[in-house]
């Protein structure tokens, strides 16, 4: 399993000679590229694609990734050459496109107890810092010019840093002996100064945060606005909503909760739901219905934009096509399958799982090895191994998400996976991957001499 | 009953077998996956979302006719989302489920088909850019301009200000994000004016300063115009201690000057405009920069590693600028990237080739100029505005009011930019040339 | 100018550079490959096909306006061609590579997944059939109804002729293949009535007799009529020492009667019903039949083994009854057969599992039963012509002439068959069920 | 890499329970199929298709199989739902079905030299079939009774078969040493019972029949038809044309020289072309263009049908757009690259090449060697070997055909598995493969103990 690179296979040099159409000082001089003919080509990524794993060859249980089975049939939805219009369309002539954005703003708003949702940020980080953008815009508007973003030390990275994004300062919470918020540490947090408390629930170890509603009314007392990092949702569909625990703001990553494809680490799409206060702040345009149909418009208060267009469409026509596919009774189920399967693994394994009860994912301890370790021995069993060494509250943690899409056999092989791993010697764990076509690769090696593309490469390679 | 695609309501993904499902809870040791729900009474929700579940045939159906009340316009749109034909070869490929349903590669053994490719992407952009550095995506170009003006103002700590400098042409979105983003670092912008669509040297020299961070200029321009001035705007911003970021995109890179040698420090733009095709404004951002601002760039980098048996191997590199090990001093926020997109675009790029790349890029300057003489010769239209060379797209004067030319053109099929009462933009490719000739038909009926 | 992609001419999918073609020519020894031609001059041809190259984008545009000028009718067509909702997944698996582009499994150490895949959908057969043995595909119900006929004659050698007994109301498809498959094997055709659109037995026990080597029926028959006697058919061909073939489709199979149960020693027909959707005839055909004629079997096997680590593994087998070794002697001339369909069918099969595919069979019998019966209130118009349970479709008697209530209801966009002056013949499954309310609403106009 | 059965995964059992729907006597009692659901699906066949090889994985140089590069975008062009009609609608509602039908048929009447095309046969065998009931039919309605078909030696299975079929004695024509048509054996083969010769051009050895217009000539003095095996047609596109060498009657695959997929064994399309004196023939329907439009029609002394419908309408379809993209020019290229593959290949095997100058494929030899275990040793190389032990003309014959989508490298590589392979140990070739994923597979156990479906699987599998 090794397959050369394209510029291995052929480098070609075709002289720019724009003679009659551009004068030579606006030109190139020449460009360097493979130039191979279609089987070739069709070889390569083919190839290329059996050298990787992926949710439709095994479990991916990466604690708060949610990977989970893509429907093959939002594939074809979104191929629609209907669908393939410009963004500077005149409204009238985009009805069927501002329909569905209007219907995915509409579920969502729905699923997420909010008022009003925007689909515009690209990723769940772009709607962290949206979130984060109204608030302040929010507060300023106010005349209240706050500087804290609280967020919990368990939260995701991405929190911290779409709040410094904004210019805010961090004030990182600990958690309280039972994995979840420190009331007390809350209370000494909060301020004046606090623009807004993020908070995953359930939180990055799987727990719900029980203190919610008396959480809540802390931070509005003091002020605040409370926001929820949507990237744990699938555990709740049906059976809480943010909107009704006091949250004002949330975004939804629709990779994960709503099965559209990670491709390899993106396009996602992070749409932001707030409550009726807050969505004149809304980034610009939004989707209404009017008798005469659907049209864009500007918030009257608008944050403004957050990208270039519109976001991401067609991860966003996958995640509508989902969810008009599940509907209430499927949403809710995948819900319970998802806490079910994460506690049925959990009850298979023969590692500790310190903190709990959790819902759909948990974070078990390696102990006395190294989380690491025992994550690439996973490899050689055939599967992907969790989210290894975060959350840090665990030690040695690994971090689990099943979802709902595994059956009993995948979980139990999942679990002979952990189990085995778990009690392989030291060196096996050391050595491992051997029955990868890769090897374990070395990391140091690759940041202390970044070699980022084919030209940085030496010939003798 | 059965499971699965037999059940009669839940989640049709979710396979459990009633029989499983039962072992399952016995093992956990509930009556019930409900119990596990460890949510207190008071934030229960018990209503409904009222959506139905609908089967996947007619689901189809629904959203086909819903995507239906689309009007079939051919577009001659662009101003930074720009259509060339994906050849079927990208769908086929990016489509197989080992790219398309897999993750970020965090376990690089099992991961080295799309991790190759990505290095791939990156490689394709250094040839393109002659810079050594460029990540693996941003989202899209007004994203990644505005990450340029953000790592140009870490690199500029010691700065007398925080001020980027930015085209008074310059697309609606890419300003809003930039101003979204500049926002918490401080930072201001300030627009240079333009001199018959390309950038006023005199004008922005009079502009830049110590408190200039960044200098950003575009060619091409939102307009189309391909600026004749790159080097010089480059000088201007160095010898002010500032940085060059250059806007382009993936296409225009293959034949224009080559950013490395006219200064550019940063380049930024869309690569969307190859792999992706016409999708709402969906994007793809190139972010490509010198070795020496490498360990400040944002977003992902795969670089090339030796495995355990000294086989050449690729992994996500330099993590530790990244949000999750970095947390608030990342330097970006970005985690979830348009990976999918690079890995198109860049079997995009392959499968176009040198020369065909290069001739896509030509036909861009020649159908652009050929269909503004067009439109020249029609009374009532002046085309281009700009006395300039144009890629893709140009201006449209017109004696008539715009906006009611461009809607008798809808009208007649086709979709054009409005800029403002008496200007219309108008950009062709490779697909939608073939309906250049109705174009100026219609346009001869409208003007 | 490169290769490939890249050349002005010559074939896009020839991947050869002009350096890679020169050190082969002189690998081999020669100035061109067109040198490379043994082809003498007076059988040379030097002319041409007048038949341009065109580029993938514009070939794809002028073939979807091509077929843009079919006219889109909701069809309510069935007679042998039937369609049901193809779901994404099996269009997505079955386009993979791995298996669209692999040859007949020769190599079966390489080829394990689409043997696997075959194997399974012949083990879906068996259990659809109730024989155990079943081939992984004929082209289509009608060439494995003649091959079926044939195996009947060489099992009967000893017979007084070489008679096969048909229902009167046969698809012309089907008769016309028998007529020509037959015709080298010296054997003739005879056909029974039917009474009120079923067999009528007693017409036939007349018919049946020791020169008649096999009585084929057929449930659902072309007409949509479930046989109520097919164990008193297949007793009257046992009885006269003639095989006893049975026409069905695949989703019939899951809901009428095992044919096992009724005697069929072939079961012949239709899988393409699932897995492949309309597609202007083209099939899939079923080919099952008793242990005892395993040797007999036409068309391709995969059966298990084991390999040299005594792991199960699969590979075609009983390849001595195949064309390629026993030449004229064969069971068969087929070679290249259905295999890709056949792994749709599986898939589309599995896709729904038993519980769904036994609701899909079971719809077929209601919604005809109640679009008859709404037709049947429409003055002018009597359904089912047939006082018989029905599959999927009937004929309806029309007091008008029929051609021109059929043409009546093009012109509103519905497509149903004519069978003669006063008899249509209506067919509805799943995909075209949500449409019977306007089929109705257009029949009341028109009738 | 080992895939339970679907059956492993999940057997329900359904009872079949029709009460209001059907009498009970005319159901069946219950139906057992695999239960599962989408998720698990996707990973099955995922990963069955992984356990496949594929041409988009490597070369695949079976001889007299052209297996050449599947073009993606006529798997799109075929999916066009507006091409999605059924056989039966009436002619004026399915003009640009009839429209592409219309010009396959002119461009391969065209390509092959002949006047009138069907497109009925649904694969190259059915093609063989309809083609000989054609001229069993012309010399019927001419009064002339002939029994005999000769067909060479070295011709493909399906040549005997297909003429069996139809009702002729098959008259075997051995070679001559040079490896074509013996003149003299066919002279004294021909008689007054000959109906037709079929002959493949270049024959299985690659090798082109100089001989062409004598051999024509003597079998049509004798009132004999001459039959075009298309099987090798990829070899001559654009240089010589079975119309222009005599030929009365041809079959095209598709499947081959057209480049649709092969699918696993099918579906393919053997298109059957025939000279004007043939054309009333021709199976029904055929389209013909007129003033109002296309439509069928039944040729005048029509054959009838060979098939239930119209044939295999998706490869029909990706064939035309296979063609309409080469073009002439590509057409052209296409055999001349096929040609010069063949030869380089050749040039750089130790394995003797008996006969030539052959075309687009040849016959090595293996000597002394097994071929059958050269072949499966040449698996643990990375690629498909060549088709073994046919022509019998050539002992241990490894005929062999690597169509043009080969570049060079891929060339060198499959030159190295076939001289690596031959220069192996006897006990390497007799236990190869090693390194595939199934080792070597027992067929001798497979027919003597037929188990043909998982239901014949005992509980112990």
């Amino acid at each position: 399993h090794y397959e050369p690179l394209l510029s291995e296979k052929d480098s070609t040099t075709v002289e720019v000679d724009a003679d009659g159409v551009l004068p030579d000082d606006l030109t190139r001089d020449e460009l360097t590229l493979p130039g191979l003919s279609e089987p070739q080509l069709a070889r390569h990524y083919t190839r290329l694609s059996q050298m990787n794993y992926s949710v439709e060859l095994g479990p991916y249980p990466l604690g708060s990734c949610t990977m989970k089975y893509n429907p093959s049939f939002t594939e074809d939805v979104a191929a629609d050459p209907n669908a393939a219009v410009h963004p500077d369309r005149s409204d009238r002539t985009i009805q069927g496109t501002l329909g569905l954005l209007h219907g995915l703003q509409e579920q969502l708003a729905e699923i997420g107890g909010m008022d009003a949702v925007t689909l515009q940020p690209p990723a769940g980080a772009a709607g962290e810092f949206t979130g984060i953008l109204i608030a302040k815009a929010y507060h300023e508007a106010r005349g209240d010019d706050r500087s804290e973003i609280i967020i919990p030390a368990s939260a995701h990275g991405t929190n911290f840093a779409s709040a410094a994004l904004a210019g805010y300062d961090v004030v990182e919470l600990p958690s309280d002996e039972d994995g979840r918020v420190d009331i007390e540490a809350l209370d000494a947090a909060i301020s004046e100064e606090t623009a807004a408390l993020m908070l995953t629930n359930p939180n990055t170890l799987g727990l719900f945060e029980r203190d919610i509603l008396e959480i809540s009314e802390m931070v509005h007392d003091a002020g605040g606005l409370l926001y929820y990092d949507g990237a744990n949702f699938n555990a709740l569909l049906g059976r809480a909503r943010p909107g009704d625990m006091g949250f004002d703001i949330m975004h939804y990553n629709v990779h994960k909760t709503f099965a559209t494809p990670h491709g390899g680490g993106g396009p996602g799409a992070g749409p932001v739901g707030v409550v009726d206060e807050l969505a004149d702040y809304l980034p610009s345009p939004m989707v209404r219905e009017t008798a005469a149909g659907y049209e864009l418009f500007e918030p009257e208060s608008s944050i403004g934009k957050v990208h270039g267009f519109g976001g991401n469409w067609l991860v966003l026509v996958k995640a509508y096509a989902y969810i008009a596919r599940l509907g209430d009774s499927g949403l809710s189920d995948a819900s319970a399958k998802a806490v079910l399967n994460a506690n049925y693994l959990a009850s298979q394994l023969d590692l500790e799982v310190p903190y709990g009860p959790f819902h759909h994912e948990f974070a078990a301890t390696s102990g006395d090895r190294d989380a690491a370790d025992v994550a690439k021995r996973m490899l050689d069993y055939g599967v992907h191994p969790p989210t290894t060494k975060w959350p840090e509250l665990v030690s040695q943690a690994m971090l689990t998400e099943p979802t709902e899409v595994e059956d009993k056999a995948s979980l139990d092989d999942l679990a002979h996976a952990f189990n085995a791993a778990y009690a392989d010697s030291d060196e096996a764990l050391e050595t491992a991957p051997t029955k990868t076509s890769a090897r374990r690769i070395d990391q140091v090696s690759a940041a202390r001499n970044p070699r980022l593309s084919w030209q940085a490469l030496g010939d003798d390679e | 009953m059965t499971a699965g695609n037999g059940r009669r309501d839940g989640s049709p993904y979710a396979p459990h077998t009633d029989a499983d499902e039962a072992a399952m809870l016995d093992a956990v040791g509930v009556e019930s996956a409900e119990s596990l729900f460890d949510i207190p009474e008071d934030v229960r929700f018990d209503g409904e979302f009222d959506i139905d579940a609908t089967d996947e045939r007619d689901l189809r159906e629904s959203i086909a006719n819903l995507f239906a009340r689309n009007e079939e316009l051919t577009e001659f749109l662009g101003r930074g989302h720009h259509a060339h034909y994906v050849p079927a070869l990208v769908d086929d490929l990016s489509r197989r489920s080992e790219f398309l349903t897999s993750y970020t590669q965090y376990q690089p053994e099992i991961a080295q088909g799309f991790l190759q490719a990505l290095f791939e992407y990156q490689s394709m952009l250094v040839e393109l850019t002659g810079l050594p550095v460029a990540n693996c995506s941003m989202y899209d170009a007004a994203t990644a301009l505005a990450e340029a003006a953000l790592l140009a103002d870490r690199l500029r700590r010691g700065a007398s200000g925080h001020r980027v400098l930015v085209p008074e042409h310059l697309q609606e979105g890419r300003l809003g994000v930039l101003e979204n983003y500049l926002d918490g670092a401080d930072m201001e912008i300030g627009d240079y004016p333009m001199d018959d669509g390309a950038v006023d040297l005199d004008a922005l020299s009079d502009l830049v300063g110590d408190e200039t961070v960044m200098v950003y200029a575009e060619s091409p321009t939102v307009r189309g115009v391909i600026e004749e001035n790159l080097s010089e705007i480059g000088d201007l911003a160095h010898e002010n201690d500032a940085l060059f970021c250059l806007g382009s995109d993936v296409v225009a890179l293959a034949l224009l000057e080559e950013p490395a040698s006219v200064g550019a420090d940063v380049v930024v733009g869309e690569a969307d405009a190859l792999g992706l095709g016409t999708s709402y404004g969906m994007g793809l951002g190139i972010f490509a920069t010198r070795e020496k601002f490498l360990r400040q760039v944002p977003g992902r980098l795969v670089g090339a590693s030796e495995d355990a048996e000294d086989m050449r191997a690729f992994t996500l590199t330099l993590q530790t600028r990244e949000q999750h090990i970095r947390k608030e001093r990342a330097t970006s926020n970005i985690c979830t990237n348009q990976a999918w997109v690079a890995l198109r675009t860049a079997m995009h790029i392959a499968w176009l080739g040198p020369d065909r790349l290069v001739d896509l890029a030509t036909r861009a300057v020649t159908d652009a100029r050929d269909l503004a003489a067009r439109l020249d010769d029609i009374s009532g239209l002046r085309a281009p505005v700009y006395d300039r060379h144009h890629f893709r797209e140009f201006v449209v004067h017109t004696d008539q009011p715009a906006p009611a030319i461009a809607n008798d053109l809808a009208g007649r099929g086709f979709a054009v930019h409005t800029l403002d009462d008496h200007h219309l933009q108008v950009c062709i490719t490779d697909v939608n040339a073939d309906a250049a000739d109705r174009l100026v038909a219609a346009f001869e009926e409208v003007a």
